[in-house]
């Protein structure tokens, strides 16, 4: 065990022993943070369910107008890029550079399409009136009060789900940067690992997201 | 590094069920289950978050300390939903309004 | 004071010098001073609007001041107060200098990280400062809806981004400590050799990272509502404002215990050392700490027993709220029990010790009165809730922080304070506290509202008292940042270990050097050994 | 009058929350005084003698922790289970409760009895009657609070919220707004007068010039032409309101709700919310059209056309007709009920 503070090296930070350690700790650091978007995310998954249970019907209406199809498009586009985001991780894990640089561009541009996809149904709503504001208009139902609920919820869901793919997005332009530099080695990837620890992390938000806005209740359509 | 290398295959397959996934929780949608409709949808989406949790994030090669992390965080988002729940369900039983 | 003719050591004060070498630092112990100083100027300002609080309340018209301008100042005297002072005090100050050193490690886990914490937590102050100046705002610290979405015209947006952004800082300090806690301990320091200030704080950091992003969203929807007016607890709309105050209190309330528990942590330092005995029950009452972290997440509901909750709802919260008492209590008793047959000292971290005892009994057994279904209806939203927390954040976590900061001064400046001024201030913080806030028991339960600008007249003479209480608190206050100040210069000069303290951050130089030990410690022993330590040096001031 | 430790108790739950309270005092007090006997004794006995002290080192003891984790348990069951009974009576008003409305709103409080009597920041009820108060707020969330009765409950924007007490004791006492609600918070407050039974009789005698809630409710509901469609024999396009409150509903939903006020409310505001079973949802909204006041005028018209039932929920069935209440002159004052339970 070294006793002495050793000199710094990225690999090996000073306050670490070993890289074992240091990795542990970046890990484990990762994971409590996605602990805290889990709760994050949480606030609004609540609101969801409680006003949900309440308006199921205005609800399950509000729902049926968004285009699920594109919903399972997108959804198949980010598990997509999920794929390749986990080819990256093991490209670094074998310390294969070119192949890390081919997957995380494959991944940003993903990602990229999601997001206009995304724009492209946030554009649609805008033209359907169905933006929750003065000019807001859902057919098929006099309580647009509440439907008007779903779509605040609908936005601020997908606008922050969005918010973390752009961060993403920049993660990942940064983790390219620096994989193209060579700063990464089969024994020091740990940025990458990170970086893919978020990025399933928003897909999975996704994974919720789609059902729960897209697609319960769309029978009663 | 901590964890083994998964091979490229371990992580075609669970991309092909994943999207196979996304594929049923669509078509499942358009059939009525009635109440079921809500549970099947969410069953699909937690297994898929499985499947990325477990395999993409090797949560099944990590240690017991982040699988309790993973734990901790849904239990709590759990108790957030359901105590607030706990009083949104039960505001009507009195008959007294506002009770 | 074998130090005193040694040559200047290199420490971490003064291994470099400059602004740069601050405002860059990556050392933990450094980063604490930055916060120490951050938080000072907080509580400062803080205190200046507690001061004009108190002085308008003195008559019942309030003529000092127009109703809006008091309805700023208890807002931001709250804000300034929970958000910027007690949540960073202890844990980012005493915690980030001393926790790595009591676990035996060079730093935090992630010193870059910790010093992002303090940026955030400037910059968080200064949106907050910006939103005072720019005119002040007026929703009370709890930002209930719908006023704060729909009706108040101050600025509650730049001050919710404020909060906002300092809830990162506090996420991020929490997870530091976690991560620090989990990965970074010497050899041989097991997690039942550990201070319970250490387990204070691991289940300080829980709270700190399961709670604040709560809060964050929450504050997110309230600037959503306020800027798109996308109504999410728009009654308009068919939402619900009471949503609002679930998802508040599901952080805030676990808040109070981010306050109070790093101070629990400290008391349990202060008990054992200058007793000389290991704390009585040391699993129990590392144990209650994380009990304390968990319960703390199922009572949020009893900020809303008259809100419009369902009265089922209220019964389950107000039941789950007397357990967390029970933790709570084990700990008063544990620290009154190790005192039994031990060695007390009189020193001012105990007399600190000694008050918060005092005052943290008082605070949690007025909890019990508030936790009571039939006497809440009645007192909530009253001055005895005033009271009550205010016994339970000045009385007890500011009490600690100040028993702390006495005792780990030494450490952190290589500087004995001056005892004889240090035991007076503690005496006068002590009297001025109970006479400012005991009358708001009484009047509280009279059915003082809370946040009022003016009263009716029968009220006048507990008001008075109260305000003469805070002048003398205000002196009590004021006299620790001179001597502080004064010791820097011309304190005697502190040995290694001037208490006889058992913990690892007392085995190096005071002050530290950089990386805390010239060589990092072995720990075969338990914690709270004091045939380890007694018979060594030991330095009074 | 000398500086008061404790408020009046002017009402029946005051006396109880007292009670609790003094049980709670005892129990705090014993602890602090225990606690602080304890320090101040070891910090006596044990001072520090000789820097060179090393107490016998003592790791804990669990019989004593079970003790004092035992019986501080034991003590808090009690002060949860009397809370909690007590909480629950103030939340259900007994059904012979005199009801009154109450309108909220920065930064003022609009009552209104049913004899159509309407009082701003002032409430005159009489003694020894249990008095409901059924209150909504137009804008922010306000909270009623009279202390001398020991309760309060907030009021919400969007729905009702009630609040009982029955006065035992003639007097004025404070009347507090006690949710923080903008720049005049401090000044929402008022009265309320507790008067004899025949002195609030005068009262009622003397003020009344607009005619009870229902007849207000009923102009209202003629003016809005409410009858085009809900006519009273059933045969319009909306269904026949007589018999409404109190009853259940099929709805077109499937679901069942209970004709109460909240109900009633929501259907004159968002009448789309629940349409009832064989009916179309025809009937535009009164959001905006109708104030919160005029609400509660068209929920106590409505309440009229059922015949006063005492199995109501919520209801104010047993309440004397406000005609009755109106003609008895003053030297024979409408008898006084009181309730069973104190």
């Amino acid at each position: 065990m070294a006793s002495e503070a050793h000199v710094e090296t990225l690999a090996l930070r000073e306050q670490f022993d070993t890289e074992a350690q240091q990795n542990d700790a970046s890990t484990l650091g990762m994971w409590v943070f996605l602990l805290t978007e889990i709760m994050f995310f949480g606030g609004l998954f609540m609101m969801y369910t409680v006003y949900r249970a309440v308006y199921p019907n205005v609800f399950g209406l509000a729902s049926s107008t968004l285009n699920e199809i594109i919903g399972a498009a997108n959804t198949a586009v980010l598990l997509c890029s999920s794929f390749t985001m986990v080819l990256a991780v093991r490209g670094a894990q074998l310390g294969k550079r070119r192949t890390v640089m081919l997957f995380l561009v494959l991944t940003i541009i993903l990602g990229l399409v999601f997001l206009g996809i995304k724009g492209f149904e946030w554009n649609q709503k805008f033209q359907e009136h169905h933006v929750p504001g003065p000019g807001f208009h859902l057919e098929g139902t006099a309580l647009q009060g509440q439907a008007q609920l779903f779509f605040s919820l609908y936005f601020a869901m997908t606008g922050l789900h969005a918010l973390h793919m752009v961060i993403g997005c920049g993660l990942m332009l940064y983790l390219l940067w620096k994989t193209y530099q060579g700063t990464y080695s089969p024994d020091y990837y740990t940025p990458i690992d990170m970086g893919g620890l978020y990025w399933h992390f928003v897909d999975i938000i996704w994974i919720f997201l789609f059902p729960l806005l897209y697609l319960i209740d769309r029978h009663l359509k | 590094m901590t964890h083994p290398i998964d091979s490229v295959k371990t992580y075609a397959w669970v991309w092909i069920i994943l999207l196979f996934l996304t594929a049923l929780t669509t078509a499942v949608a358009h059939v009525d289950l009635g109440a079921f409709s809500v549970v099947v949808a969410l069953t699909i989406a937690v297994v898929k978050m499985l499947l990325v949790a477990l395999f993409f994030m090797h949560l099944r090669h990590s240690n017991q300390l982040t699988k309790l992390v993973v734990l901790g965080g849904l239990l709590w988002l759990a108790l957030l939903i359901m105590l607030t729940l706990a009083d949104v369900f039960s505001r009507g039983w009195l008959g007294v309004p506002g009770r | 004071m074998n130090n005193a003719v040694v040559p200047q050591r290199e420490n971490y004060l003064n291994a470099s010098y400059g602004l740069k070498s601050w405002l860059l630092t990556k050392d933990h112990k450094r980063i604490a001073l930055l916060y120490l100083f951050t938080i000072t100027l907080f509580f400062a300002l803080g205190g200046v609007f507690a001061t004009l609080i108190r002085v308008e309340l003195l008559s019942p018209n309030g003529h000092l001041m127009s109703s809006d301008t008091y309805n700023k100042m208890f807002t931001m005297h709250g804000v300034v107060m929970i958000f910027f002072f007690l949540i960073p005090s202890i844990p980012a100050v005493i915690g980030n200098f001393v926790l790595p050193m009591m676990i035996g490690a060079r730093d935090l886990a992630f010193p870059r990280i910790n010093l992002l914490s303090w940026y955030l937590l400037v910059i968080g102050g200064a949106l907050a400062i910006f939103a005072m100046v720019s005119g002040g705002v007026d929703t009370g610290w709890t930002f209930y809806t719908p006023y704060s979405t729909s009706y108040s015209n101050t600025w509650v947006i730049a001050t919710a981004l404020g909060i906002f952004v300092a809830g990162f800082s506090s996420i991020l300090t929490g997870l530091n400590f976690i991560v620090t806690v989990h990965r970074m301990r010497a050899p041989g320091m097991t997690w039942f050799r550990m201070p319970l200030f250490v387990w204070a704080h691991y289940a300080t950091s829980v709270i700190q990272v399961l709670g604040t992003p709560v809060l964050a969203v929450t504050l997110v929807l309230v600037f959503c509502e306020r800027v798109f007016h996308i109504g999410l607890f728009d009654p308009a709309l068919g939402g619900d404002p009471v949503l609002f105050q679930h998802l508040f209190w599901f952080y805030s309330h676990p808040a109070v215990y981010i306050m109070v528990l790093p101070a629990m942590g400290v008391l349990s330092e202060l008990v054992s050392t200058f007793s000389r005995k290991p704390v009585f029950g040391y699993k129990i009452v590392a144990f209650s700490s994380v009990a304390i972290a968990v319960l703390g997440f199922l009572v949020w509901g009893h900020h809303l027993f008259v809100s419009g909750q369902s009265l089922y709802a209220g019964m389950v919260f107000s039941f789950l709220s007397f357990f967390v008492a029970i933790p709570s209590a084990i700990k008063v008793f544990n620290w009154t029990a190790t005192l039994y047959k031990g060695s007390i000292s009189y020193a001012t971290p105990m007399l600190y010790a000694f008050g918060f005892i005092g005052l943290f009994t008082i605070g949690g057994l007025t909890g019990l009165f508030v936790a009571s279904l039939g006497i809440d209806v009645h007192v909530t939203d009253t001055y005895f809730v005033v009271a009550h927390f205010h016994y339970i954040m000045v009385g007890g976590a500011i009490m600690a922080y100040l028993g702390a900061l006495h005792f780990w001064w030494p450490k952190m400046t290589g500087r004995m304070y001056p005892e004889a001024w240090a035991r007076l201030s503690a005496l006068i913080i002590f009297l001025g506290f109970n006479l400012t806030f005991f009358p708001q028991f009484i009047l509280g339960y009279l059915g003082m509202p809370r946040r009022y600008h003016t009263y009716p007249d029968e009220f006048q003479v507990l008001h008075v008292l109260s305000t003469a209480g805070a002048s003398v608190l205000a002196v009590g206050y004021l006299l620790p940042l001179i001597y502080f100040a004064w010791s820097l210069r011309y304190g005697a000069v502190a040995g290694a270990n001037p208490w006889g303290a058992t913990g690892l951050e007392w085995q190096t130089a005071s002050p530290p050097p950089v990386h805390n030990f010239d060589q990092i410690p072995v720990v075969d022993y338990e914690a709270y050994d004091y045939s380890r330590v007694v018979g060594e040096e030991i330095a009074v001031g | 009058m000398g500086l008061r430790l404790f408020p009046v108790q002017a009402s029946t739950i005051s006396v109880e929350t007292d009670h609790l309270l003094y049980f709670l005092l005892a129990v705090a007090a014993f602890f602090s005084l225990l606690i602080f006997a304890a320090i101040f004794y070891f910090a006596i006995r044990y001072r520090r003698r000789s820097e060179r002290d090393l107490p016998h080192a003592v790791h804990g003891g669990m019989a004593l922790e079970i003790l004092w984790t035992v019986i501080p348990l034991g003590l808090t069951m009690v002060m949860f289970g009397w809370g909690a009974s007590i909480f629950f009576k103030e939340s259900r008003p007994p059904d012979n409760s005199m009801q009154i409305y109450v309108v909220a709103k920065q930064w003022m409080w609009k009552l209104q009895h049913m004899e159509g009597q309407r009082e701003i920041n002032e409430l005159h009820v009489p003694l020894g009657r249990p008095i409901r108060l059924t209150m909504t707020s137009e804008d922010v969330i306000h909270s009623f609070y009279v202390p001398a009765f020991r309760v309060k409950q907030d009021v919400v924007p969007g729905r009702y919220s009630t609040i009982w007490f029955e006065p035992t004791k003639a007097g004025r006492y404070h009347l507090f707004c006690a949710e923080y609600c903008g720049t005049n918070h401090s000044r929402m407050g008022g009265w309320v007068d507790v008067m004899e039974p025949q002195d609030y009789q005068a009262w009622l005698n003397g003020g009344a010039a607009m005619g009870s809630l229902a007849a207000g409710g009923q102009k209202l509901f003629e003016s809005l032409a409410c009858g085009n469609c809900h006519k009273p024999d059933g045969s319009g396009r909306c269904p026949s309101l007589v018999g409404l409150y109190g009853r259940t509903v099929q709805l077109a939903s499937g679901g069942i709700v209970q004709a109460d006020e909240a109900y009633i409310r929501e259907s004159i505001l968002n009448p789309q919310a629940k349409i009832v079973a064989g009916f179309q949802p025809l009937m535009p909204t009164f959001q905006g059209l109708v104030t919160e006041e005029g609400v509660l005028e068209l929920i106590e018209y409505i309440k009229s056309l059922s015949p006063a039932s005492g199995t109501q929920v919520g209801g104010n069935g047993l309440m004397p007709e406000p005609n009755t209440l109106k003609n008895s002159s003053q030297e024979t004052p409408a008898p006084i009920e009181r309730p069973g339970n104190r």
